[in-house]
């Protein structure tokens, strides 16, 4: 298959205009696990974003396979949608089947996470995961009084932000040599194997004093672990995301800080540029990595939260 | 609800003879088999009915819908004159109407009692099972029956013949008025026959109503009242016993006068074909010395019975020398190449083949064609360049299905549809497809009818002409002694006699298994003390009390 | 030469276990096939008991048993159907959907007609949640015993259809504050129950203890549970001796979804909420409980204790690895060999046994013979 | 009226396949079990050709080929194990480590002693990923053939060993780049053979037709594939017929590894990469392919073509419910109904053909009676 050299601008809008349906042509939509609820807020934003600008959407989710991503991909092709707005699996992973659509001369915007190539996709719209680690693992330390011991709840290893996350925490808690790791388990972004996980080493090391998780879920099934054992008081737990029950968690003092990633205000933005790109043939924003950086939750701005979103 | 072992009615019982049950015109299809044809049939109040029919002629139908297990595609019953409609096994037991069945059906994971009183419960005031009590019960039926076995002992752990009183025992529990007995004794030896038939006389005398089924034809023409012959899924005849024998039953079953005289003519037998050598086998499970330190030679064209009681140790000897199971010590020779721990598959290249005790666990493939099945030893005799070659293939198996007379409507037809005497021909066949040098059949007859018995020995003859070593097991003395051309006898794990079958008496090889004493202590009559053999020379007419004993 | 002993035949004296009859009949299995459990149960504590001084404590004890419970109660559901020839991979998403209806109903009904949101109370909401699991478990019943569908594709269908729902029901949103209820609502005290530690055993442990007992003597002492055996063991034979078989299936899926339903509402009051994923892989922990604890997935085979025993094995296997601090990817490399070693182990044995026995058996021959020639 | 007729008996003079009556037999059995995959497939396509413009087209078709052929090529080696009897868990995380080892090769290896890396050729490597594949699936066929264990437990063990090894060997990292090999290192051409479209079609499918001709010659043609359904319809008969059953055990395990490994190697190619997670839940997926398509989970029925039939079915299924635009929670509902739905098919069919063949039969013997005493 040859790449179909220069830009596909004129052929995109002529198979915009093509794509069946809606007056506007379909849009696929595909995130990663809708019954996760950030990747719900993300497709539930697309989703009504899509359908306000007058196309019609599918929503579809790759559940962090590649090759389940790769079959979207194709179908979508056939379905001659106008445009793909993808929560890509992997960063390396995720080339070829862009590519494909590319090929296809379908446009792809990327939201939430990005792919290892820069060219393909027209917009790649991701929260700074490591930026916003450092913000996270910065507050926790702090709470921690820059000493102690902690363990960590590692997501799940097959998606780069659970690298990326932990990477950011450890950059930052790296400085603080007394800060001591005494463990780490992978949970899987999962609330329950969290808990399940925080409960076996709390028994190994009963006198833990913070817990640096990857994600929102699983900080939340380590504080039930905590609670249940009395320990909450003695523990700082940090979770990432802003999901609302950890933003709950937050406001009651269980959780010293979460990260929000700003995933709604990114899909509209995401979406604004797709149907730019349908329509007229560009985004609308020179560059091409839009990294939106993520801001802390902690006691004094939690009430603000809202659905992924900050209110000021 | 009499939960005691017996049935209360009065001894000396005057309604002898009346009608109880009555199938009026039954008939039942099996989609495209018409199992029964309008058939009448009456069981009377204390006496036995004995029901007389070859393979497939529709007996055990009949009884299955007698005891709620089918349902019948027309006709209906009466019961004491009044029309029923038996549901289920179920209710037909709650009228009283119990069943004994062909096939052994028990729950090997549970124990004597448990099986007994499974779906009939007794239950102790809190609501859960009277274990005490069902205990209690079952250690008095196996007193009654004769058969030592602990309540508590699991099924698996009892041979088949203790499975097959399990069976009676169970039928006897429930307050019977008719019970139906189809192939009970298939696996008991004769002292339990014995035991079975003083029950059956006791039942009788109570008013109670039994319908009995057996291939022994001897045995079953003993204890009957009256006999009904079936063919085809038609009543044929029926007759007061003491107008039958063995003869106008034999007639009546196969349609002509028949007259199978299979004895094999004296001839020269080849080299050693098959030579055991001190060879011990030990149940692997439990230690057990099921065959202890036997030796053997059997000739090319001899023809040898292994005569013994279950639990003798014969089918373990079989399946060792076959290859299935590991001999402990001793050699096993095959025309004179020791055969050390070679596999079945390779001992079936070498020229040895086992045709298995239980033709529906060990025979057959049951989800393959008659042609499957056939040709499923044999395969590799038609392959060339990997392929089975079908053309060959079909002639073998087209061949073989003429030799040992199969009735099938063709290669292709499905393996369960043939009844069972024509399932055992196509394993014979099978085996002899491989073109062995020796065969060994165990129990080759069990639940076969005459003709086929007749077949299945006369086929034996011609192939042993051919020069075939034949070793067979079976527990009927009548074909020990007609079928063969010498007799080892084997008791205990042990050869513990050979005799001559031209020279040597029934008694004498009874003996010699340990069977039982000398014939003089007999309960009824004298002949009971036979294990009744319905051997295929056993048809030969009338005379055949006096032929016995003689043989070729 | 008293070599024998299987015959079971003539020793009619012998010291039969009078009294406890059918205990007597099942015990001589479950000795058998709880043995590797037991053993592989105990070497496991050996060796992390040796590797952590953290591992024996009360606390760790507690925290294992915890855990456990929710494996090993759905497991007991489990068991049931695997005695019965069947198998029940439906489970996992039973848990999910029951919590996730208990969830929904937390945060109330939409009553249709009256635009009033209506908030059972919290027994009202256990109570159905867990007859939805007990539906779930009705319709696999049915499929299985009505329509004779194979039981491992029909309850995979269901895994699939149950999760679905879940995911359909909770909508991408985990349900965590409604659980606490309101007490102008008349819903609180879910927690209070659910959350509780009776003499410093956490509900589900006690739960567990419960069906234990209960499920061990419906199976010992009741006729249900001899037919439950006799149908896993040889249906035609249980079903000519009027055994209702069709039924017993249907209801052995029903409580096993039961089981699964429990499992659900112990484990939101656990993770204080409702989330789509939870209970996904829990039909592979509770089988291999099963199957550890020596039951056999042909039927008619397999302990209440035996399967408690094997959801140890798995749950102090689990906490141990992470208590040693066994790197997360070598935890399933070891986890799937100790399942395999766990069964193997008595086939190993009975291989040994084997060769044992045909020796010794020889040997006694030869001894026989050579007493009666010399 | 050619209904249900399971009993396949006399009706001696319909069109038989003379000359081939192993085939025969089978036939007789493949029309009547592929009958209702058959029937899935048809209605799945029609409903979904109405809903959308776009899926009847060349180019979707292309892709639901490519797609189905991963689960096709595993399902192909689930259908020889389940012939058997048997059931094989495992093949999903063999996809998985196969794509692993493949990937590590590339990456290069470090020679202990002379501190070198060495990089294997492209055939190099495909060859010893299969054969790790093939190793896995020779493990459990010995475990389970030699040692006797259940076929469920042990692949179910062997599912986290090899998914646990694939993480080792990945250290959580996906593998990409490397794939493509360096022309300096000798390894290039992964991609242009793996990636590449004879006559328009991926090689994923080429391969699954390669290997459905093979097997289905296999099956029905040699030895092998007649001892095979003979094992899987009853071992001990087989056995004392002369077929190996033990080999054969240990053999179709290893082929069920090989299918797994040659999956891992196209989707390897497919996704540019290898990943921890790659091949997870296949097994269900092969086992759901299987069954559509008429094999019997208790063995010695199933044919190569059902399986085929039933892989279609499946990825028909998936692809038309993004196409028509299903909400992803509602298409896990429909597939497990889809499942149920085409296993059941025939089972009703059978229960109402069976109603009116009694009727039938009972107004034949009426008549019949009628006229005699007529
Ligand atoms: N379940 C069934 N399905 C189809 N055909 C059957 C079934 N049961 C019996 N038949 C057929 O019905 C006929 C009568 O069989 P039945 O078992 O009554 O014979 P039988 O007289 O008891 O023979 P045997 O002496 O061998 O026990 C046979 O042709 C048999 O193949
Ligand atoms: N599957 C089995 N499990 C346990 N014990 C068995 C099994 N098969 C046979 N036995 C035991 O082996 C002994 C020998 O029985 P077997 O049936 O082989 O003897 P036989 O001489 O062939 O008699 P027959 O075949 O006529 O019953 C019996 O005591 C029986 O209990
Ligand atoms: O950003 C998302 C969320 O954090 C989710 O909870 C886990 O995966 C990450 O990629
Ligand atoms: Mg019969
Ligand atoms: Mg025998």
């Amino acid at each position: 298959a040859c790449g179909g050299g220069g830009d596909a601008q004129p052929a995109a809008s002529a198979s915009g205009s093509a794509g069946g349906g809606a007056a506007g042509g379909t849009i696929a939509i595909i995130t990663v696990d809708p019954s996760n609820p950030y990747w719900k807020a993300e497709a539930d934003t697309a989703q009504a974003a899509v359908t306000k600008l007058g196309y019609k959407a599918t929503v579809s989710a790759n559940n962090n396979d590649p090759e389940t991503q790769n079959q979207l991909i194709e179908t979508a092709i056939n379905d001659k949608v106008a445009g793909i707005l993808l929560d890509p699996a992997g960063a390396d992973e995720s080339v070829a089947a862009v590519q494909k659509a590319v090929d296809a001369k379908i446009p792809v915007v990327l939201i939430n996470a990005e792919i290892s190539k820069t060219g393909l996709a027209k917009a790649q719209i991701v929260s700074n995961n490591a930026q916003g680690a450092g913000l996270g693992a910065e507050a926790w330390a702090e709470a921690m009084d820059y000493k102690g011991t902690y363990v960590e709840l590692f997501g799940k290893p097959s998606d780069n932000n659970a690298q990326v996350r932990s990477d950011g925490y450890k950059s930052v808690i790296s400085q603080y040599p007394d800060l001591k790791s005494v463990g780490m388990e992978i949970a899987n972004w999962d609330r329950q194997q969290g808990q399940e996980k925080m409960e076996s080493l709390l028994s190994k090391n009963p006198d833990v004093k913070g817990v640096i998780a990857g994600n929102d879920e699983m900080a939340l099934g380590a504080i039930n672990a905590l609670k249940e054992k009395g320990k909450l008081d003695q523990v700082k737990v940090l979770g990432f995301d802003g999901n609302q029950d950890a933003v709950d968690a937050v406001k009651k003092g269980e959780m010293v800080a979460t990260v929000l990633q700003p995933i709604v205000e990114g899909t509209n933005k995401a979406i604004t540029e797709l149907d730019g790109v349908i329509k007229n043939g560009q985004t609308g924003v020179p560059d091409e990595k839009q990294a939106l950086d993520c801001t802390l939750i902690n006691k004094d701005n939690a009430a603000q939260v809202n659905n992924f979103q900050l209110s000021s | 609800m009499s939960t005691a072992s017996t049935v209360t009615t009065t001894a000396a019982d005057d309604r002898a003879g009346e009608v109880v049950l009555r199938a009026i015109d039954i008939s039942k299809t099996y989609d495209v088999t018409r199992a029964l044809k309008g058939v009448n049939f009456e069981v009377r109040r204390g006496q036995v009915t004995v029901l007389f029919g070859e393979n497939g002629a529709g007996k055990s139908t009949l009884m299955k819908i007698l005891s709620g297990v089918e349902k019948p595609t027309g006709g209906r019953l009466e019961l004491d004159g009044e029309a029923v409609d038996l549901a289920s096994t179920t209710d037909a037991v709650d009228r009283g109407i119990s069943i004994i069945h062909q096939e052994l059906n028990l729950c090997a994971n549970l124990s004597v009692r448990d099986n007994i009183f499974i779906g009939r419960e007794l239950r102790s005031r809190t609501g859960g099972i009277d274990f005490a009590r069902e205990g209690e019960i079952t250690r008095r039926l196996m007193e009654r029956l004769e058969e030592p076995i602990r309540p508590t002992t699991l099924v698996q752990d009892l041979r088949v013949g203790q499975q097959q009183i399990v069976e009676i025992a169970r039928a006897l529990q429930t307050d019977t008025r008719i019970l139906i007995m189809d192939e009970p004794t298939s696996a008991l030896s004769a002292t339990e026959v014995e035991v079975l038939f003083k029950v059956i006389r006791e039942l009788t005398s109570q008013g109670v109503a039994i319908v009995y089924i057996s291939h022994h034809l001897e045995e079953a023409i003993e204890i009957a009242d009256h006999a009904v012959v079936f063919r085809d899924g038609e009543l044929v005849a029926t007759e007061e016993a003491a107008n039958i024998d063995l003869s106008w039953v034999v007639r009546q079953m196969v349609g002509r006068e028949a007259d199978y005289d299979f004895r094999d003519a004296p001839r020269e037998y080849g080299d050693v074909a098959l030579s055991l050598q001190n060879v011990t086998v030990a149940e692997l499970d439990t230690g057990r010395v099921a065959v202890n330190d036997v030796s053997l030679d059997v000739r090319e064209g001899e023809i040898v019975c292994l005569y013994g009681l279950m639990g003798a140790g014969r089918t373990e000897l079989m399946e060792a020398v076959a290859g299935r199971d590991p001999i402990s010590g001793g050699r096993i020779l095959l025309g004179g190449t020791d055969l050390g721990t070679t596999s079945v598959k390779d001992r079936i290249a070498l020229g040895l083949g086992l045709v298995p005790e239980d033709r529906q666990r060990d025979g057959l493939v049951q989800m393959m064609s008659v042609g499957a099945n056939m040709s499923l030893a044999s395969l590799l005799s038609t392959v060339k360049n990997l392929f089975i070659q079908r053309r060959p293939e079909r002639a073998n198996i087209e061949k073989e299905i003429a030799e040992v007379r199969v009735k099938t409507s063709g290669p292709n037809a499905l393996i369960t549809s043939l009844s069972g005497g024509n399932q055992q021909k196509v394993v014979i066949g099978k085996m002899l497809l491989t073109a062995p040098k020796v065969l060994l059949l165990d129990e080759p007859t069990r639940g076969i009818d005459v003709g086929a018995k007749g077949e299945i020995f006369s086929l034996l003859f011609r192939e042993a002409q051919k020069g075939l070593a034949v070793l067979y097991v079976t527990s009927e003395v009548g074909e020990a002694l007609t079928a063969s051309h010498r007799i080892v006898v084997m008791s205990r794990g042990r050869f513990v006699r050979e005799l001559d079958p031209r020279t040597c008496t029934r008694d004498e090889v009874m003996a010699a298994s340990g069977e039982h004493e000398p014939a003089d202590d007999v309960p009824h009559g004298g002949t009971a003390a036979d294990r009744p053999g319905g051997s295929p020379t056993g048809t030969v007419p009338t005379a055949v009390n006096a032929d016995r004993n003689g043989a070729s | 030469m008293s070599t024998t002993s299987t015959a079971p035949a003539p020793q009619a004296a012998g010291p039969t276990p009078a009294g406890t009859p059918a205990r007597g009949s099942f015990n001589l299995n479950s000795v058998l096939v709880e043995g590797r459990a037991l053993i592989a149960l105990l070497i496991i504590i050996a060796i992390f008991a040796v590797l952590s001084d953290n591992y024996l404590t009360a606390g760790n004890l507690t925290t294992i048993t915890k855990q456990v419970a929710f494996n090993a109660i759905v497991a007991l559901g489990m068991l049931l159907v695997i005695l019965n020839g069947g198998i029940d991979l439906s489970v996992g998403s039973t848990v999910g959907l029951t919590a996730a209806v208990a969830g929904t109903l937390f945060r109330g009904l939409n009553l249709p007609l009256t635009e009033a949101i209506m908030f059972p109370q919290v027994w009202v909401i256990v109570v159905l949640s867990v007859a939805v699991g007990m539906l779930v478990g009705w319709v696999n019943g049915l499929l299985i015993a009505r329509l004779n569908l194979a039981p491992f594709i029909t309850t995979l269908g269901m895994l699939y259809v149950a999760r679905g729902l879940t995911e359909v029901l909770l909508n991408g949103q985990n349900i965590t504050n409604e659980l606490s209820g309101q007490p102008y609502l008349n819903n609180t005290g879910f927690f209070t129950v659910f959350a509780s530690r009776p003499l410093g055993l956490p509900i589900s442990a006690w739960v567990m203890i419960l069906f234990a007992v209960v499920f061990s003597i419906v199976l010992t002492r009741t006729p249900f549970g001899r037919w439950l055996y006799a149908t896993g063991s040889n249906e035609r034979a249980a079903q000519l001796s009027g055994v209702p078989v069709k039924r017993i299936r249907t209801r052995i899926y029903v409580l096993s979804g039961l089981c699964a339903g429990v499992v659900g509402i112990l484990q939101m009051a656990n993770i204080s909420s409702s989330t789509a994923d939870l209970g996904t892989y829990y039909e592979l922990n509770a089988i291999a409980a099963v199957v550890i604890g020596g039951a056999a997935l042909s039927g008619g085979r397999g302990t209440v204790r035996g399967t408690i025993i094997g959801a140890f094995v798995i749950g102090f296997l689990a906490n141990g690895l992470v208590i040693v601090g066994v790197s997360p990817f070598w935890q399933k490399v070891i986890t799937g060999a100790v399942i395999i070693l766990a069964v193997a182990v008595d086939q190993i044995q009975q291989i040994i046994g084997r060769r044992r026995n045909a020796r010794r058996a020889v040997a006694a021959v030869r001894q026989g013979s050579a007493t009666k020639t010399g």
